[in-house]
Formats: C-alpha cells, structure tokens, sequence
C-alpha cells in the first residue's frame, strides 16, 4: 500500500514536470519518470511474497514463481517508451534548429 | 557534433574500445541467442548489439563506424528483421493459425528448443540493432544551422 | 475453429507487410510505393466489405492467435461494430492512397510517406479487430506514432511545432490509458476485455472502476480531441499534408478515441449513468465550443480542423445519449463525418495544390476553373451542414429527434446551434473560394490530375448516397447490427467466451 | 523489502532533482540515476529480464537525450512566473493521489496478487511451449502477438526519425531531389 503510493508520487512528479516546465528537454524529461513510474507500478502488483524470478532451472525446484504476464508486458511498454522518446528528441532538435531556442514560450508561431 | 568529435577522442579511449567492443558484441549476441533459456531475449540482445556499434562511433568518429555498418546497410538490415518476424507469423498458418508455435518444442534447457522462440529473437535483435543504430545515426549527422536565431 | 474467421488476423498483417516491403524496395523503384499503397488499401477495402456480409451472415467471430485460448492469448474479435469501423477507415483509407499518388509529388520521399501511412493503417485495423486490452494499447501507439511523423512530414517551422504540440499531449493520453490497464489488470488479473467485462460484472462496482473511468475518458478523450482536452487538433490538423490530415480529421481520432471510448465503456466497463452525462456534457460542449471557433477562421485547412471538434462532438452527443436511436444516430454520423470531413480536406488539398494558398481571402471564383473540385466541395459543404438529401442531414436529424424522445431539449437546441452555425460558416467558404469573380492571379490555375480527381468523386458520390443507408433492407446489414453490439453492453462478454468454449 | 522502499525513495529524489535543476545535462544525468534505480527495483521484484532491458534501454535513451542537450548556447532551462499554470497543475496531481489513494484500497494487497491468467502460464508454459525462461515463452509465444506490435513501433519511429530529420521536405514537381540518408 504504502509502495504504491510511493509509485504514485513518482509519477505525479513527471506528470507535474510535463504540464508545468517550459523547456522542451524538461518536458520530455517528464515523460520519462511518468513512464517509468508506470512501469513499476505494472511490476509492483505482479510481486509476490518470497517470490523467484519465473525462470526454471534445470537443477533444482522452483516453486513460488511471481506473474510472467506483466513482465512481458512492460518489456512491449518500454520499448514503446523508447520509441516515442526517440521521436520527441528528433522533433526537439528540429525545432531548435528552426526556433534556436527550446523555450516553449518563445516557440508560439500556432495558438491553439 | 563538431570536429573534433569527427577524429574521435583520446589514444586510450580508442585503445580500450578497440578490446572492448568486441566483447560487447559478443554478449549482445549470447543474450539474444539465450534469450529462451536464461534472462535477455530478442530485444535486450539488439540494444546491445546497437550499444557496440554506438561506442564504436563515439570513441573513432562516424567515419569509422559507418565504414563498418553503412547507413544503407541498416535500414536494409531493419526492413529484412521486420519482414522476417511478420514472416514467422505468416508461417504460423501452415498450421492454420497466424503465430503459431510450429516447429518441434525439443528439449527443454537446451540451445535448440522452444520452437519459434529463437528464430523471433533472432528477427527482433537484427530489427533493433539496425533500428536503433539508424535512429542515433539520424541524430548525430543533424546539423545545426540554427536558422531561426536571426 | 471457424474458416472463415482466418480473415481477421489478414487486416493487420496485410497492412503491415505493405509497410514492410514498401521500406525495403521502394528506395529503388520510384513508382512501386504508389502500386503498393493502392493495391493494398484496396485489398483492404475489399476484405472488409466481405467482413460485413460474414458477420451479418454468422454473428461474431473469434481468432486466438497462435491457437492460445484466451484468455491465455490473444485474442481477435469480430464483430458488427468492428466490421462497420473497417468499412469505414479503410474506405477513407483507400481514397486518401489514391489521392496521394499525385498529390505527394510535391513532397520528397514519397516511400516514407507510404510506409508511415501504411503502419497508421496497420494500427487502426489492429486497435479495432483486437480483443485484448494490452494489445490495444499497442496497435494505438504504433498509429499515434506514425501520425505524429507524418505531421511532421512537411518538416517546417509549423509543422514541427506543431507535431511536438501533439506528441506530447498525446504520450500524456498514453500514459493515462496505460496506467488505467494496469489498474484493470491488477483488479481483474486478465487482459482479455471479453473476460475482464465478467469479471468486473461478478464484483459490483468499488471505486477503482469509477477511477479507470476517469483515466480513460481523459486518455482517449486526449485522443479524440474532445473539448477541455482539444488543443493540439486545431494545429495538427492543418499541418499535415492534406491526404494526412484527411486520414487524421476523417478516421484517426475516431477509432483510437471515439470507437476505443465506446468498446470500453459499454461492452467491458459497462454504462453507467453517470457516464453518459460526462459524455453528454463533453460532447455538447465540443460540438459549441468547437462551431464557435470554426467561425473566425480564415485558414481553410484550420476552419475544417475546428469543424472536426464539432462534428465529434455530435458522434460522442449520440453516443453519450444511450438509447439505442441515439447510438445509431451517432454511430451513423461518425461513418458520414468521416466521409465528408475526408472530401474536404482533400479539397482544400487540390486548392493548395493548384493555387499554393490556403488562404480563403486570397481566393475567389476558383469553382470556373476546377470545376470538378467545386462541385465535390458543394456536395461535402452541404452535407456537413445538414441540407436534406445528403447524408450528414440523416445523421444529424436522427442525433436531434432521439435526443428529443430521451428528454433532453437543451442538448437537441444545442445541436440545432451548432448545425446552424456550421451552416454559415460553409456558406462562408463556398462564397470566398468557390463563388464569386475569378480573380486576376487565378487566370492560370488548372483542374487537378485525373487520380486526385477520381478520389474526390467517389467521397461525393458516396456522400450523395449515404441516407440510403438507412433504407430497410440496408439498414439491417450493416447500421442496425453495429448499434446492438454496442447497445448489447456487457452481452459483449457472453457473446464472445461463448464462441470460445 | 528495506531496500524496495529505500530504492523507491532514491528515485524520488533524483526524480524532483531532474525536474528542478536549472542546468539541463544534470537533469537527464539525473533521469540515469532514476533509471539504473528503477532497473535495481526490477531486479529486486525479481524480473531479471525486465531489469536488464530497462538497463539497456537506459543507456541509449541517454545518450540520445545527451546528443539532444551537448553543446547548446542554451544550456539553462529558464524558469518564469506561471501562477495559473502551477495552480492548476498542482490542483489536479493532489486529486489525482487523493483518488488513486482510495482506490489502492480495492487492488489485492502488495504481495499476493490474483493471478488468474498467470498460474496458468506458470503451470504450462514450460510443457507448452518449451521455453525454460517463462517471460520468453509469454512475450514470443503466447503474446507474440504483441511483441509484433512492439517490433512495428519501432520500426515506425525509425523511420518517422527518418523522416523529420529530412533537410528540405516539399519541392517542385518534376524537381530531383537527393535523398541523403540513402
């Protein structure tokens, strides 16, 4: 309970740094815990008291594994983070070098 | 970057990557290979494998590592890997379902067992180790003119 | 196992190795992605007409991919509701692969375009054939990702900010689903939605359901565009070239918001009424808000993005009234936006194409020199307004009189507004660009080419025809089953297990 | 589990280090420092494998963030008076915990998961599908699925990279221009 509340606080501190900074490296820097948060979190629930890693050994028994599913499934979600990480750096290198700038506020040439 | 990234860094850097890149291949290569039997797989294996190429590049320039790996080669490499997967996935319906685990199981703890598993790690490590080297490749010959300082 | 269900898994990978191969050979062979994107959108196409008549003919149909019985695998769900969205986003799909044949000779690269488009396509089938929550996330993501570089594809000042503007709004949605699954999962222990909807039915409803609630309609309303969460469309629409930003305004924000939205809420969370008013607020709030924006405009492409806020909110209007004429009307209007929303964006495409402008000041008379591209765009104005014999009228009225039969007068009052207000705004554009005195600079612009033409003119036709669709007879094959499934609810979940066991 | 909370403190701080500090390479030197934790705790949870493509992955989204901030004539990141923002903001992570608090309440407790679907993959996966390491066994063969997905995303970004990093993105008809990345 207590951990996951401690989870909870690290993905709120890259929530706030995505809606609150003005840097483009600091926002994407926010993404970044946010997803790591979020992935941990997914481990977290999976754990299991005195749990072992769910790979069998070819000499001794092993009961008790923890879960294998969300393992799988945040090796897809960190390859997906990864990959829309890359895709926000490219497109932050591009707009400093049309902008020369990475602040947010100079970069206003849309008003949404 | 600039210039004098182009000649590479210092004697010793270059010296210590020339015996360690090697290795880092290497492992890369045993962790995809394993990756059925023991922690790793498909997708680790391909990062490491892209990690060497990168050192290589850090430490000699981009002249030497894409001397090694051209840039043509890459997405060439990383098409192949996608198309090999999606095939693996095609052949599945020779069975008659789409992803199914159609070659013999073997032995468990062996190199040679597990059906599929290996060929798809296989697939995935040449995908991301191609991908992710073209991808850092992209990102390191981007100029910065800065036309928007004027 | 059902033979004809081996039709599902093909609307992925075919899509996916169209992709694949247009990487590797395209570099080569200049005119060979042109052949690839046609010839498979088509095939598309074709596969899920044929997806209809099976549905209608056989009911729902199950795929375990790689013969793992969910809810140990994956699992594919066909549908009614699944065969309708296919019909729909391939059919934009299919045109917009026409269309870019000429238009994108403008553009560098062209192989790029097609494999980005290509793996957009992939995703939508993937997000809407699949029954597995994770795997939806997946499939998401993989379209997200390859409509933010193609909005990007101009790679200019604009359009770079303006990709980075919906990226990152976007990732947040991401975030937000994703935590929302692991809280489903961790509840549930299961991915498959068929058997998460079961299992959330066996246990009542305790606040996490109320808390995955929220999660979701901010995430997919992220990607929907709904209103307090809109900012990024108006920037991202336009900026993409044409062919994109149909395929963005016509189909993208539909199967990843509005169809994601709908397949979770009412078949695997199920409906509660509490629900329904945030989606009745939600919608009739972008439906206003986004009219009202729309007005001031002088941008073409821009003027059309803020439409696309509004007519959204019309589908989620529906949607959100829960009776089931309501969710036909929405259901009906989303399949009718997405045609004419496409229509005009490839339209302000061949004015942008021919003239170089978007400007609708700087246009004028334009109708007596491309005849064929005023005509369409009479045909798409009238019908987004709401003129009777086209299909954007059927829509509307029957959103209109089923939210008269539920008791909710203002919500219908607001509709009329805002349908109103599209009206004007339409007049707006025909009288500046289409009407009026052919101005000096004009004098040498030319009808489009013939392929940008023949797409153009089967989104009109369809456009003219679409109230046939309500025709009885029609009706019953391919409107009718798509509003039971999804009024069906947690019916969802026994129809699916059902045909596994 | 000491060390899981002593961990998970550790990533916090660096966490708020990362978002606070005015000098960007130290913010992403700090986001390292967060991820080998992270990669630490996955360890700890005992998922090996997750742990050591969390390590990896770590590495190279470094090195491309470092290759985003070397070398700047901006290398401090400006912070300005923003009342509303930071209001809203902090407003809506407080009800966000306030909510998530209650619901954490309904999850099973930390340690005992369901595992519905999971007892099954534990119970067969080696029978079935003949892979000693289970998660290999789940991600290629019974979530291969998935794993497509995964592979296609990269793909997609690889070539979405591609594709922004493009000097000059439109050009007249008929006009030849040469792509450089070939």
């Amino acid at each position: 309970m207590i951990i996951y509340v401690l989870c909870l606080i690290l993905f709120c501190v890259g929530l706030y740094c995505v809606l609150r900074k003005r840097n483009i490296i600091k926002i994407i820097v926010g993404i970044i815990i946010a997803e790591y948060a979020v992935n941990l979190f997914f481990i977290l629930v999976a754990y299991r008291q005195e749990g072992r890693s769910p790979i069998y050994s070819s000499t001794e028994q092993i009961v008790n594994m923890v879960d294998a599913l969300p393992q799988a499934v945040v090796l897809t979600a960190i390859v997906i983070g990864l990959a829309t990480t890359a895709l926000l750096v490219a497109l932050a290198m591009r707009i400093y070098e049309k902008y020369g700038t990475f602040d947010i506020t100079k970069i206003r040439e849309l008003k949404g | 970057m600039s210039k004098e990234h182009e000649k590479g860094m210092s004697v010793i850097v270059k010296t210590i990557t020339r015996l360690t890149v090697g290795l880092i291949l290497l492992y890369g290569i045993y962790i995809l290979t394993h990756g059925h039997v023991s922690p790793g797989g498909g997708f680790a294996g391909g990062v490491i494998i892209a990690l060497s190429f990168v050192h290589l590049m850090l430490a000699y320039g981009k002249e030497v590592a894409l001397e090694k790996l051209p840039k043509g080669v890459t997405s060439f490499f990383e098409s192949l890997g996608a198309l090999l997967f999606l095939g693996i996935a095609l052949l599945g319906f020779t069975g008659g379902y789409f992803f199914l685990n159609f070659i013999s199981k073997g032995q468990p703890f062996h190199l040679f067992s597990a059906g599929i598993i290996p060929l798809c790690n296989i697939a995935i490590s040449l995908k991301v180790g191609a991908g992710l080297f073209a991808i850092f490749v992209a990102l390191v010959l981007l100029k910065f003119d800065s036309e928007g300082k004027e | 196992m059902n033979p004809a269900s081996q039709i599902i898994p093909l609307f992925v990978s075919i899509a996916l190795a169209g992709a694949f191969l247009t990487s590797i050979l395209g570099k080569r062979f200049k005119r060979l992605p042109d052949m690839i994107g046609t010839v498979t959108t088509f095939l598309l196409l074709w596969l899920s007409l044929k997806a209809v008549a099976t549905v209608a003919r056989q009911g729902t149909m199950i795929y375990s991919v790689g013969a793992w019985k969910p809810p140990i695998g994956i699992a594919m769900v066909m549908d009614s509701l699944t065969s309708f969205m296919l019909v729909t986003v391939n059919l934009v799909a299919f045109t917009i692969a026409l269309f870019s044949i000429d238009y994108m000779k403008r553009f560098t690269s062209k192989w790029k375009f097609y494999t980005l488009f290509l793996l957009m396509l992939g995703g939508m089938n993937g997000v809407i054939v699949t029954g597995d929550i994770f795997n939806m996330f997946v499939f998401l993501e993989i379209a997200f990702v390859a409509s933010c570089a193609l909005v990007a594809f101009g790679t200019e000042k604009q359009e770079l900010e303006a990709a980075f503007k919906y990226a990152i709004m976007g990732t947040v949605g991401s975030l937000f689903i994703l935590l929302g699954i692991v809280f489903l999962y961790s509840f549930t222990s299961t991915l498959n939605m068929a058997d998460m909807a079961n299992i959330l039915a066996g246990k009542g409803t305790p606040n996490i359901v109320l808390m995955v609630s929220v999660l979701f309609i901010m995430g997919f309303g992220l990607k929907a565009a709904l209103v307090p969460f809109h900012a990024w469309l108006p920037d991202a629409h336009p900026s993409a070239p044409a062919p994109i930003s149909a395929m963005l305004s016509g189909v993208l924000i539909k199967s990843l918001g509005v169809y994601a939205l709908v397949r979770i809420f009412y078949n695997v969370l199920g409906m509660t009424p509490f629900i329904l008013d945030v989606l009745l607020v939600l919608g009739a709030l972008s439906m206003v808000v986004g009219v009202f924006l729309a007005i001031g405009q002088w941008d073409l492409k821009r003027l059309l993005a803020y439409h696309s806020i509004s007519q959204i909110g019309y589908v989620v209007l529906g949607i959100g009234l829960g009776t089931p004429l309501g969710i036909l009307g929405g259901l009906f209007h989303l399949f009718n936006h997405s045609v004419f929303k496409s229509l005009l964006f490839l339209n302000s495409g061949s004015v942008e194409y021919a003239t170089g402008t978007r400007d609708l000041q700087k246009m004028g008379g334009l109708a007596q020199k491309m005849p064929v591209t005023g005509t369409t765009n009479l045909v798409a104005s009238m019908s987004i307004a709401g003129i009777p014999p086209f299909n954007g009228f059927w829509s509307k009225f029957i959103i209109i009189i089923a939210a008269v039969e539920a008791g909710r007068f203002w919500y219908a009052f607001w509709a009329v507004l805002a349908s109103l207000l599209t009206l004007a705004s339409f007049m707006k554009v025909m009288k500046y660009a289409f009407l009026g005195s052919l101005k000096e600079k004009w004098n040498k612009v030319k009808e489009v080419p013939i392929f940008m033409q023949t797409s153009t003119i089967i989104l009109a036709l369809i456009c003219v025809m679409g109230g046939l669709l309500l025709w009885p007879g029609v009706r019953e094959i391919f409107l009718m089953p798509a509003t039971d499934a999804v009024y069906n609810g947690l019916g969802y979940s026994a129809s699916v297990l059902q045909n596994i066991f | 589990m000491v060390e899981l909370y002593i961990l998970l403190i550790f990533m916090i701080i660096g966490a708020i280090i990362a978002v606070e500090v005015k000098d960007l390479l130290s913010s992403v030197v700090a986001v390292g420092a967060v991820g080998l934790g992270l990669s630490m705790a996955f360890l700890i949870l005992k998922a090996p494998d997750v742990a050591i493509t969390q390590l990896v992955v770590e590495l190279l989204a470094l090195i491309i963030l470092i290759r985003a901030t070397l070398k700047r004539d901006l290398p401090f990141s400006t912070s300005g008076r923003w009342y509303f923002n930071t209001f809203v903001t902090i407003g809506f992570v407080v009800f966000l915990v306030l909510v998530s608090v209650q619901c954490f309440q309904d999850l099973p407790r930390f340690g005992y998961p369901l595992m519905r679907v999971a007892s099954t993959y534990l119970r067969e996966g080696l029978m079935k599908t003949g892979a000693t390491n289970l998660v290999a066994s789940v991600i290629l063969d019974y979530r291969a699925f998935d794993t497509l997905g995964e592979a296609t995303i990269l793909f997609t970004a690889v070539i979405g990279v591609l594709a922004i990093v493009r000097r000059k993105g439109r050009k007249e008809e008929g006009e030849d221009v040469e792509e450089e990345d070939e």
